[in-house]
């Protein structure tokens, strides 16, 4: 059996304890019916379902999105399976008050990397053995040093370009978006009850899918997630348009990382940039 | 008359609009002493006073340039000075990080200006005003983000 | 001195004396040779050396020679008296040894020229009490002094030494000893004259069992060496003394103050206490009672003002020797602020003669007030100079002139000052005065500690007064301000006077600072300062006068109002003067008349002094 | 000793008295005055001086006694003022001033008894003897640095073999009981206590360490400085502490930060002179007769360190000619201050007149730029100066003060008879300019009040609200706003007082409206507003439903604490939160209004 095959039978055994001992009301995993060529999320309420979990390289999503649905907290205590780049998006849920600790059970399972060909966040993966879960899964994976520059190359390489092709890039970029909102549907972190989006006394984004609104629609999601987004690549992976949001993120946690030296989601206690100051921070560019 | 003499004389009558949010208790009050002490600066500016320079929100300044503005100020206190002990330092922070998105995305940094101005600082305020009003005549009108404005969605 | 073996009790030491009187037949020939500090300056103890030399070579090995304490006759010194007959020889010199040895030992005859001739009744005497100086006195607290060996514990103990201790101890309470004392009616020999029954009860009656006996040695008066005598003679007597009052009083450690100008009586009285110690007469349990007492000998630091009761007690406490306000008093609180009984040398030493004979045979001498006897150290213009001790009542004239042998030089008696700084000067015409506290204070003096001053004519007052306030101004403690000032300040005025500087009003302001100073000082060093001054104005004020007004000094001592010359008719030419003026001021050939040249003569008053035939005249 | 009470009668008053004390003590009771020297109630007495000599008529030996030392009986009979005391004291004064004639206690009382010319030998020694130093140094102190050496007149008092004592901590206690002040420490104490400098008078006399900081002091009470205090530096004397009657002196007690809810804060942090010393040409600091108006004025004062004498601090002489010299780093823009000091006009005008009471003869200059007497009769009062020639005015600028041969040379301008002026005057007085006081802009910004670039602090309007800061609750007044003589300094106070008590005397507070809402239909409950709040206004709301179980904790604002500064409002991603008067669809209508 391949390493993922042993991970899926550990992965049944501890579900299952778990809902036959009631720990949990709901056990969040990835399922594989036939025909699917990705792994899709399934809610297991009974012991007796743990044969449909399943983990292979094809588990992309981020299944902490479901965490701060109401229904899901209804059903009392979860438990949830979680890769390293799932567990930062966790630890921002629980810094952020959406859950709490003890209300949830974390499966960690050791993850090497997804997809043919990888997916690029998981070349520069560096929590391949989750921390801090209550039950772990698979056998420890080395974790290879990530040099700084590694982090944000998407974003680096944008920047290179002068301001006005960045300008141009954008437009282009920004015009296809047709207000899907797919990238807020899939992100863990945005789970407001009204979006900014629907408000409109006054309104603060247009709605229409001009690209005009098109950016300020992206110029506020990149501030909402400024210091918060793990880099879990969802929403550019679920873009229908392909536009790469995913640099818009990572230029803003280079920023932050480079600023205020502080990168989301290693742990459950830290401050988000946003919500606290320095006395010391840099003046530069001020009057 | 040549092109460049017509845009030329076109700047020259071409008056750039400057949105500024000005902090209440430091900078507004410095404008006034300006006024009061009868210190001119250009009327591009246009102030819209705030509590704090911590209540800017940077959607504001992205709303200020889609409704037309050449370029946006935001001054506060002096850090140390802020009348709500900490306003001006989240401001700092936010602001500073909101303009490298901006210039991320290809907007000109030198449209949005952050600047310190106490109370007490009348003459300050008033060659601030003449300074930044100049950038902005040389800048010229936010072409880009207007031509992005007229545009018809796709 | 026998093995020392400790006595467990009375019983020991009366069989200790007998032993010891047996081994000594009384018919044995003894020699004492005066080792007082007075004849060893005059070589006694070079005449000590010769006589065992002496005997050594005359192998007369069964003689023996006695080192002693003060016979009294300093005068007279070296003085040697041969028991058992008490033949007594004066100004012995070492050459006359070998004839003394030969002679009177050997073959027992009298040397003539080593005998003392009465100037009266131009008589050789033969016998120590034949001696004029000895045969008015009784010799109570110098009974041992010239007999026994100060450093040998046994001639004391022979001469009952102890008795009275072990009397006390096995016989008589506390009370009766303080009984006893009072009944005695023996008074403080210091100076002050308090009833010492008296002092020891107040002593006793305070509350605490710490309590402290001190001997007061510290003799500061000029011309006073009585203690030194005692303490050097005889100083078993002054520890028993002490030991009885300490059991009376219940004190268990003594202290004796002493001079520290006095190293031989320091020497005895250590010697003293170590054998008294071994024999288990002092220290713990003595004489095997549960009566312990140890004493300490404490060296003053040459402070006449330390003579005063508070002012040794901050002394032996290491303090500056300075007095304290009374009250409190010493008895109620004194050293180490616990009760502390003192008494004067003399007084502790009266004690074992009391406790021995009995109250009733020491009140029978002296007078009314004033019982047993006092020892005088006669000093002065008189012939016999010396310790002499006389019961009380005994006139002055006795003193000066039965006992003394009056004025040498045929000079005229002037006055005699009793009672040291602290007391005043009598004249003639008091001199039928009886000795006793109560007179010599009434005449202007004071008993104090029994020095007798005696001056001829040739003595002027102002000067002795000037030269007694000159010795308080140096000795006051300075602390109080009347003593300090005041007495400065009438010395300083009496300094002016002498030098013929006095004004109209000296006398008065004189006697407005002695009044001041004696009612308004702190101590009885300041408030007795002005009696030299008070005594001389009220017998001798016509002195005053001249000295101010006539610028004259009739005795002719005060150097800036005298001029010598020489009288022609009286001066016989014999060029005494003449070899005596210090600078040549004296003029004039062999066997004619000299003259003194006045510019020269720097007025020392040796040809004065010296001339035979009187020939100086003082103008 | 039983606590028996014993009666006695003094000066024929019968008094009842517990045993133990002395007749002093039982006359001090009685309030019968008897004369000391050699006395101090927290010194052993030791009877030496014997100027409080009494006699006892009755109930002991008889005789003069002194009082301080002779313990009170029962039965004593004393009087303290007979002809034979009187005589006593008369004749203990008369050689003590023989002795000191120079002691000042002495000779006032020789006076007191009448005391006439005795032809004693004189001698010139403050000094009495009376041993209060030995036995302070010895039993109060402990350290016996000094003792008493030699005997009888040549007695004194010294240190062993006269030499510099390594022991004497240099507290001044011996100085401080000495009746006639003929002992100084610093003589022979090798680490002598450096003199402190009384900071009220500037430095122009010395205080000890336990002082009442100045004589108007509210309260009027003495103050201890530990760091020149002996106990504290070497555990020693402890003197005050044993002679406090009321025993309110503890040396444990450590200072306590007392915490106080207050509802209103009043600043007046007053003012502090600009230190003179920068500039050179005038001397300050270099020659001692130039001193600043401060000085001037404690030297004048009455209850000052000279008791109201004028003196040069050179040479201690009366200064006959004096130049005032205005303006000094006030209207000055380099190295000084721009603005106008405006008291110092007229405190010099009053100067001059005070100098003219206190110096008749006396000649008075005033280099000046512009009179500045701007209050209400100012300009009548310096008319009077001017009129009645107290001092000759000079309109100019001093260029150099310089020293020579003894007195001060003024080299300045005289722009009315456009000459140079020089005057060679004995003393110069400066008006330094007024600044806040020092540690003011720390203050300000801990209450958030604003400065401006001198450290004046900033009031909410000129004209408006003046006596008010941007800070609710905290007022101004007096020379911490701007330079101000008493009379403004008191309006301002009094004005500042009554808006404070408007503020407190109300029961609710009125106050501005701008502050946060929170709308619970949008708020996810992520408290990031909590984390922005400065002044921690945001509180945990719990909504349950109708059967009370919870349903979320929401954000609530409590308008009590809410300054409505907004950090919150742009922190909340949801926007849920809007501050009233500035709420988003305000702000877009303003930059709408621009936009068209």
């Amino acid at each position: 059996m391949s390493a993922n095959g042993t991970i899926t039978q550990a992965l049944r055994e501890a579900a299952a304890q778990m809902l036959s001992d009631k720990k949990v009301g709901v056990v969040i995993g990835y399922g594989r019916d036939e025909g699917q060529e990705f792994s899709t999320p399934v809610f297991l309420r009974k012991a007796e379902e743990v044969e449909r979990l399943v983990f292979d390289d094809l588990c992309f999503g981020n299944l902490a999105v479901y965490l701060s649905r109401p229904a899901i907290r209804k059903m009392g205590k979860t438990g949830i399976v979680v890769k390293g780049c799932d567990l930062r998006a966790v630890n921002v849920l629980l810094r952020e008050n959406v859950i709490k600790r003890e209300d949830v059970l974390l499966i960690g399972v050791h993850c090497g990397g997804l997809g043919e060909p990888r997916l690029p966040k998981c070349l520069v993966c560096e929590v391949h053995s989750p921390t801090g879960c209550d039950v772990v899964v698979g056998e420890a994976i080395e974790q290879p040093e990530v040099k700084a520059e590694q982090r944000y190359t998407k974003a680096d390489e944008i920047e290179a370009k002068p301001v006005e092709q960045r300008w141009e890039f954008w437009q282009k970029q920004l015009s296809k978006c047709i207000r899907c909102y797919a990238c807020r549907q899939v992100c863990p972190l945005c789970y407001c009850k009204r979006c900014i989006i629907e408000k409109n006394t006054p309104q603060w984004v247009e709605t229409s899918p001009h690209v005009r609104g098109n950016l300020a629609w992206h110029v506020a999601r990149a501030l909402h997630l400024t210091g918060r987004c793990v880099g879990c690549g969802e929403c550019e992976r679920v873009c229908p348009m392909d536009i790469p949001l995913g640099a818009i993120n990572q230029k803003m946690a280079k920023v932050v990382d480079e600023r205020f030296g502080f990168r989301s989601g290693f742990s459950a206690e830290d401050e988000a940039p946003f919500t606290t100051f320095s006395t010391e921070d840099s003046e530069e560019g001020i009057l | 008359m040549s092109k460049e003499q017509q845009n030329k004389s076109e700047k020259s009558q071409w008056q750039p609009r400057i949105v500024a949010f000005l902090c209440n208790w430091c900078s507004y009050a410095g404008a006034d002493l300006a006024g009061m002490s009868r210190r001119g600066y250009p009327a591009a500016i246009k102030v819209i006073r705030v509590p704090c320079s911590g209540k800017v929100d940077p959607m504001f300044v992205l709303k200020s340039f889609e409704r037309g503005a050449d370029m946006v100020l935001v001054s506060g206190c002096h850090p140390g000075d802020c009348h709500y002990a900490s306003g001006n330092y989240h401001a700092r922070r936010k602001l500073l990080a909101f303009r490298e998105l901006l210039d991320f995305l290809g907007i000109d940094q030198r449209r949005f200006k952050i600047s310190w101005v106490s109370a007490a600082e009348g003459a300050k305020w008033s060659s601030l005003v003449k300074e930044i009003t100049a950038e902005a005549q040389a800048l010229g009108p936010f072409e880009t983000f207007a031509t992005m404005l007229q545009g018809e969605p796709s | 001195m026998t093995v020392a073996t400790r006595l467990a009790n009375a019983g020991d030491l009366a069989s200790l004396r007998r032993k010891i009187l047996a081994d000594r037949e009384s018919t044995k020939i003894a020699i004492s040779v005066c080792a007082g500090t007075g004849c060893r300056a005059q070589g006694s103890m070079e005449l000590f050396e010769e006589f065992q030399r002496e005997l050594q070579n005359q192998d007369l090995t069964d003689v023996e020679v006695r080192a002693t304490g003060c016979h009294g006759f300093c005068e007279q010194g070296p003085l040697v008296v041969i028991f058992p007959r008490k033949i007594f020889y004066r100004g012995v010199k070492v050459k006359d040894v070998c004839r003394v040895v030969e002679k009177t030992i050997r073959n027992d005859e009298v040397i003539d020229s080593l005998l003392f001739k009465d100037p009266a009744t131009k008589k050789k005497c033969l016998l120590e009490n034949e001696v004029p100086f000895y045969a008015k006195q009784q010799r109570i607290v110098f009974r041992n002094n010239g007999k026994i060996d100060p450093t040998e514990i046994d001639d004391y103990i022979a001469a009952d030494g102890y008795a009275a201790l072990a009397k006390a101890l096995t016989e008589m309470s506390a009370e009766q000893v303080i009984g006893e004392v009072s009944q005695a009616g023996l008074r403080g020999r210091g100076g002050g004259g308090f009833p010492t029954g008296r002092k020891w009860d107040i002593c006793r009656s305070q509350p605490g069992d710490e309590k402290y006996v001190i001997c007061n040695g510290d003799e500061g008066d000029p011309g006073a060496f009585m203690d030194r005598s005692i303490m050097e003679g005889d100083p078993n007597s002054v520890l028993e003394g002490m030991t009885i009052g300490a059991y009376a009083i219940g004190a268990s450690k003594g202290y004796v103050y002493v001079r520290a100008e006095y190293p031989l009586a320091v020497t005895n009285l250590l010697i003293a206490l170590e054998q008294s110690r071994s024999l288990g007469l002092l220290g713990e349990n003595i004489l095997g009672s549960d009566f312990s007492f140890d004493v300490e000998i404490v060296r003053g630091a040459g402070a006449f003002v330390c003579g005063e009761e508070t002012a040794l007690i901050a002394s032996v406490q290491g303090d500056i020797g300075s007095p304290q306000q009374r009250p409190p008093y010493p008895a109620q609180a004194g050293l180490w602020g616990k009760p502390t009984n003192i008494n004067n040398v003399e007084t502790w030493a009266n004690v074992p003669v009391i406790i021995d004979k009995g109250s009733k045979w020491f009140a029978g001498m002296g007078t009314e007030h004033s019982k047993g006897t006092k020892v005088f150290s006669l000093v002065g213009k008189v012939l016999n100079t010396g310790l002499v001790e006389v019961p009380m009542g005994t006139t002055l004239r006795e003193i000066v002139y039965d006992i003394g042998g009056g004025i040498p030089k045929k000079r005229k008696f002037k006055a005699v000052q009793t009672g040291g700084p602290s007391g005043g000067c009598i004249p003639e015409s008091l001199l039928d005065l009886p000795v006793d506290f109560e007179k010599l204070t009434e005449a202007g003096g004071m008993m104090g500690s029994g020095g007798l001053i005696v001056m001829d004519e040739r003595t002027c007052m102002v000067d002795v007064a000037k030269y007694f306030l000159a010795f308080l101004v140096d000795e006051s403690c300075g602390k109080c301000s009347p003593c300090r000032e005041g007495v400065m300040q009438m010395h300083s005025v009496l300094c002016r006077i002498v030098e013929g500087r006095g004004r109209e009003g000296d006398i008065e302001l004189l006697e407005q600072l002695a009044a001041y100073v004696k009612e308004s000082s702190l101590c009885q060093l300041g408030g007795t300062s002005p009696n030299p001054v008070l005594s001389t104005l009220r017998h001798f004020r016509n002195e005053y006068e001249a000295h101010i007004k006539d610028k004259k000094c009739p005795a002719g001592v005060c150097k800036a109002l005298v001029q010598f010359e020489v009288d022609a008719e009286l001066c016989k030419g014999c060029g005494l003067c003449l070899r005596d003026c210090p600078t040549e001021a004296v003029i004039g050939e062999k066997k004619q008349p000299h003259k003194i040249d006045s510019e020269l003569c720097i007025k020392c008053g040796l040809c004065y002094e010296d001339c035979p035939f009187d020939a100086v005249v003082a103008k | 000793m039983t606590e028996k009470t014993i009666k006695l009668t003094i000066d024929n008053q019968e008094v009842q008295t517990e045993a133990g004390q002395t007749i002093l003590d039982v006359a001090k009771s009685l309030s019968i005055e008897i004369p000391t020297l050699c006395y101090h109630p927290a010194v052993p007495s030791a009877g030496a001086c014997r100027i409080c000599v009494v006699e006892i008529t009755a109930g002991a030996r008889g005789g003069l006694v002194p009082a301080c030392s002779y313990p009170a009986q029962d039965g004593l009979e004393i009087q303290t003022d007979s002809e034979r005391v009187r005589q006593s004291r008369k004749m203990t004064l008369q050689l003590l001033l023989a002795r000191s004639p120079g002691a000042k206690i002495i000779r006032e009382m020789a006076e007191q008894y009448g005391c006439e010319e005795l032809p004693l030998e004189r001698k010139d020694d403050d000094c009495i003897m009376c041993g209060l130093c030995v036995r302070v140094c010895q039993q109060i102190i402990g350290t016996a640095a000094v003792c008493f050496a030699g005997r009888g007149p040549d007695r004194e008092v010294s240190t062993p073999y006269k030499l510099l004592s390594d022991v004497c901590i240099g507290c001044g206690a011996c100085a401080f009981v000495c009746p006639t002040g003929a002992i100084d420490p610093a003589e022979f104490c090798s680490n002598p206590l450096e003199k402190i400098a009384n900071e009220f008078n500037c430095g122009i006399d010395n205080r000890t360490p336990v002082h009442i900081p100045f004589p108007q002091a509210v309260p009027n009470k003495p103050v201890l400085d530990r760091d020149n205090c002996i106990h504290f530096r070497t555990g020693g004397c402890g003197v005050c502490k044993e002679t406090c009657p009321a025993g309110a002196i503890d040396y444990e007690m450590e200072d306590q930060v007392v915490e106080e809810d207050v509802g209103a804060i009043i600043v007046a942090t007053g003012y502090k002179l600009f230190d003179t010393k920068v500039f050179e040409e005038y001397g300050y600091g270099k020659y001692p007769d130039v001193v600043s108006s401060l000085e001037f004025e404690r030297m004048v004062s009455a209850s000052g360190p000279t008791d109201g004498q004028l003196y040069r601090p050179s040479d201690g002489k009366e200064p006959k000619t004096i130049v005032f010299l205005q303006c000094i780093g006030s209207r000055r823009e380099k190295g000084g201050v721009p603005y106008c000091s405006k008291i110092c006009c007229m405190y010099t005008a009053k100067h001059t007149i005070l100098y003219k009471h206190k110096v008749h003869d006396g000649q008075a200059f005033v280099f000046y730029m512009d009179i500045r007497s701007a209050g209400k009769n100012y300009e009548e009062f310096v008319r009077r100066v001017l009129t009645e020639k107290m001092a000759t005015y000079l309109r100019g600028r001093v260029s150099k003060v310089f020293p020579r041969n003894g007195k001060l040379v003024v080299r300045g301008a005289d722009t009315l008879s456009g000459g140079q002026v020089e005057i060679s005057a004995d003393m110069v007085v400066l008006a330094p300019a007024m600044q806040p006081s020092p540690g003011v802009q720390e203050l300000a910004q801990k209450l958030r009040v604003g400065y401006d670039q001198h450290g004046f602090l900033l009031e909410a309007h000129p004209k408006l609200r003046p006596v008010e800061t941007n800070t609710a609750g905290i007022f101004l007044a007096g020379a911490c706003h701007s330079p101000q003589d008493i009379p403004d300094c008191v309006a301002q106070a009094s004005a500042a007082a009554s808006k404070a008590l408007g503020l407190v005397s109300h029961k609710q507070l009125t106050r501005e409206p701008t502050i946060g809402v929170v709308n619970e239909l949008s708020c996810n409950g992520c408290f990031e507003c909590e984390n922005v709040c400065a002044y921690k206004a945001i509180e945990h709301k719990e909504l349950r439903d109708r059967a009370g179980n919870l349903t979320a904790i929401l954000a609530h604002i409590n308008e009590g604490l809410c300054q409505g500064c907004g950090a919150c409002a742009v922190t909340c991603r949801s926007k849920s939160i809007e501050v009233q008067g500035y709420r988003d669809d305000q702000m877009f209508a303003e930059i709408n209004a621009i936009g068209r």
